[in-house]
């Protein structure tokens, strides 16, 4: 440390003043790299010739006056001055050959070459910025003609959907009205319930209409289904010979009369 | 104005004819919207003849992929027409028919002509506007003639279009019913209560006048 | 392939090169962000040569208002940047980068494909999560292949709209790549007495050679 304040003597003013401006603008600074290479530029030379060894002792000096300035510096800032201070004594100590690694020689190597490539970047980062850019200096088409995406739907069918469709209404009809359908067809065999009940009032020749059960007579599908059926179970009770019918004409009324027994 | 323009072409410094119709390229190709003369005016350098610029552009176009043209009192760059299709990129999406609209197909070809009333009482659903319209936009459906019926509603019957898509000569050739058991499309159960349209009636070949007497009980 | 499409132009009655311009020129001028030659191929008749039609195309606009201009294995047609004073009110404020994204930006287009530990290395500090998140967000880079080094690392490169935006053909392009080259300044050198797992590929050096096949997958 006393060394440092040693060296830190050894600043020119100017080079001074440089360090505690950066000191204040510490916040400015993108990592340590950025602040050697700003460093770097008040030894006025070429990246190339620049002396490493001033740069370390201006690094250091930069992280002293921090310290004195009680300015907190982030862990790599601190990392940098660690490597930096070893780099120092490897340049200024005569090499030791047992020891293992890079010459001070190559680190410096490397740091300068580090310092230049940042620096090119830099550069180059500057000239991208300033080329000619889309939307500032140079259009795109403001009314894209886009291509229209044409979208035709077409809906299709196949004669098997046709086919499928119509079953399933015509499937769906024998099951959706279930009940339904029972109310409005009256089976033979609820005829011949009735019939067989009704047939031992009958005297004379009555209209088979008559036989209707009650409330089928007026809506036509459940008057149609009941005249069917009383009309089969009519049948079936003339094969049992219970039972006579007959009708004077075409189209006219059916009559039906309880069969007299014995033939009379 | 072009007079008054021609005016100032000795107190100001225009461009050359050529530049200037560069910059009319330019801000015709660049605007997102037609550019009036005006507004080609005010964006470039005073003494501009902005209208022989767009003249020479204009012509300078002639018969090109693109072309100066005018939109209302505006101007703008559009593709040449005839080169529209390459702009097109046409993506067919073929759907399936809703079931609703296959159902109501099947029902007018087996039972045409129909009216709507009839289509929904086979249904047993409300057949909705957008169905009908769907298949009359396909042209598989059009309007028959009025049913002779309080109110003539209208009736719907199939087209030669609908004929030919499904292959058939005409709606007669459709299955009938019979056929649809047979190929245990339908249940082998005959339908109580409704007249199976088809299948009994070897006088099939009037389904197509005929049907009206199957839905007179309204 | 140009050989291939020549077989082909027996077969095939492609249009004459001047309607082969029209063409490309119309797709061009309706599509605001680069075509493809391959786009372009698909989009017009078979047997067409599209690329030479691109080269007629472009010398004919020499000069012009509007030029056309490659990017990567796409054209586009953009205004004259020497008009750019016309189009003030078309001008899309962008985002002003930080100078940390700049310089990313930077060593990405440079050093592509390359790793955020590659960067952190150039800049000597760590780059934050949402540096790299602006850039992606741009459309600027995107992610690379990942490195065939211990970790895999993801690299990350530019893209065609970089290239767009920047008015560059490809990275080859870029200004002073060729002498930052020469110089070494691209190498990825790693410091003296560390085994650094980067400098195990010497191909990076080709990166700039390679460029062609960033940009293959559109």
């Amino acid at each position: 440390m006393t060394d440092n304040l040693f060296q830190d003597t050894n600043l020119t003013v100017e080079e001074r003043l440089a360090a505690e401006a950066l000191i204040v603008d510490v916040d400015g600074f993108e990592g340590p790299l950025d602040v050697l290479l700003t460093l770097s530029r008040t030894q006025k030379v070429d990246l190339r010739k620049i002396s490493v060894l001033e740069l370390a002792r201006q690094y250091l000096a930069f992280v002293e006056k921090a310290k004195e300035l009680r300015i907190e510096l982030a862990a790599d800032y601190l990392v940098m001055a660690a490597w930096l201070a070893f780099l120092k004594s490897r340049l200024l100590l005569p090499p030791d050959p047992s020891e293992e690694g890079p010459s001070g020689e190559e680190l410096a190597a490397h740091l300068a070459f580090q310092l230049e490539r940042l620096q090119a970047m830099r550069d180059a980062a500057a000239r991208l910025m300033g080329r000619d850019r889309l939307g500032r200096d140079f259009f795109a088409r403001g009314q894209g003609e886009d291509i229209t995406r044409i979208k035709t739907v077409t809906y299709t069918a196949t004669l098997l959907d046709l086919m499928q469709a119509y079953a399933r209404i015509r499937t769906k009809d024998e099951f959706r009205p279930f009940v339904m359908d029972r109310d409005s067809v009256f089976t033979m065999e609820q005829a011949l319930d009735r019939m067989r009940g009704l047939i031992g009032f009958s005297g004379g020749w009555t209209d088979l209409l008559s036989y209707l059960p009650e409330g089928w007579h007026s809506d036509p599908v459940k008057r149609r289904s009941a005249t069917a059926a009383t009309f089969a179970a009519s049948l079936e009770l003339v094969k049992e010979g219970r039972l006579e019918i007959q009708q004077s004409d075409t189209f006219a009324p059916i009559q039906l009369r309880k069969r007299k027994e014995d033939g009379a | 104005m072009n007079d008054a323009a021609g005016t100032h072409d000795s107190l100001f410094e225009a461009p050359p004819m050529a530049e200037q119709e560069r910059m009319v390229e330019a801000v015709l190709f660049a605007s997102p919207e037609p550019v009036t003369v005006r507004e080609l005016e005010n964006r470039m350098p005073i003494g501009c003849d902005v209208k022989q610029a767009l003249e020479h552009l204009k012509g300078r176009y002639e018969g090109r992929g693109v072309r100066i043209v005018r939109v209302g009192d505006a101007w703008a760059i559009r593709t040449a027409p005839d080169l529209g299709f390459l702009m097109q990129r046409e993506t067919v999406e073929t759907r399936k028919l809703s079931r609703a609209a296959v159902e109501t197909l099947a029902i007018i070809a087996y039972h045409q002509p129909v009216t709507r009333a009839e289509i929904e009482e086979i249904r047993g659903v409300s057949v909705s506007r957008g169905t009908i319209d769907q298949l009359l936009e396909m042209e598989w459906i059009r309007l028959g003639r009025r049913r002779m019926t309080p109110g003539r509603p209208v009736t719907f019957v199939v087209t030669p279009e609908f004929l030919d898509h499904f292959g058939l000569e005409s709606a007669r050739d459709l299955p009938g019913v019979k056929e649809l058991r047979a190929a245990g499309l339908l249940e082998n159960r005959p339908p109580p209560g409704i007249l199976s349209g088809s299948d009994e009636d070897d006088d099939d070949e009037d389904v197509i006048d005929d049907q009206p007497e199957l839905f007179e009980e309204e």
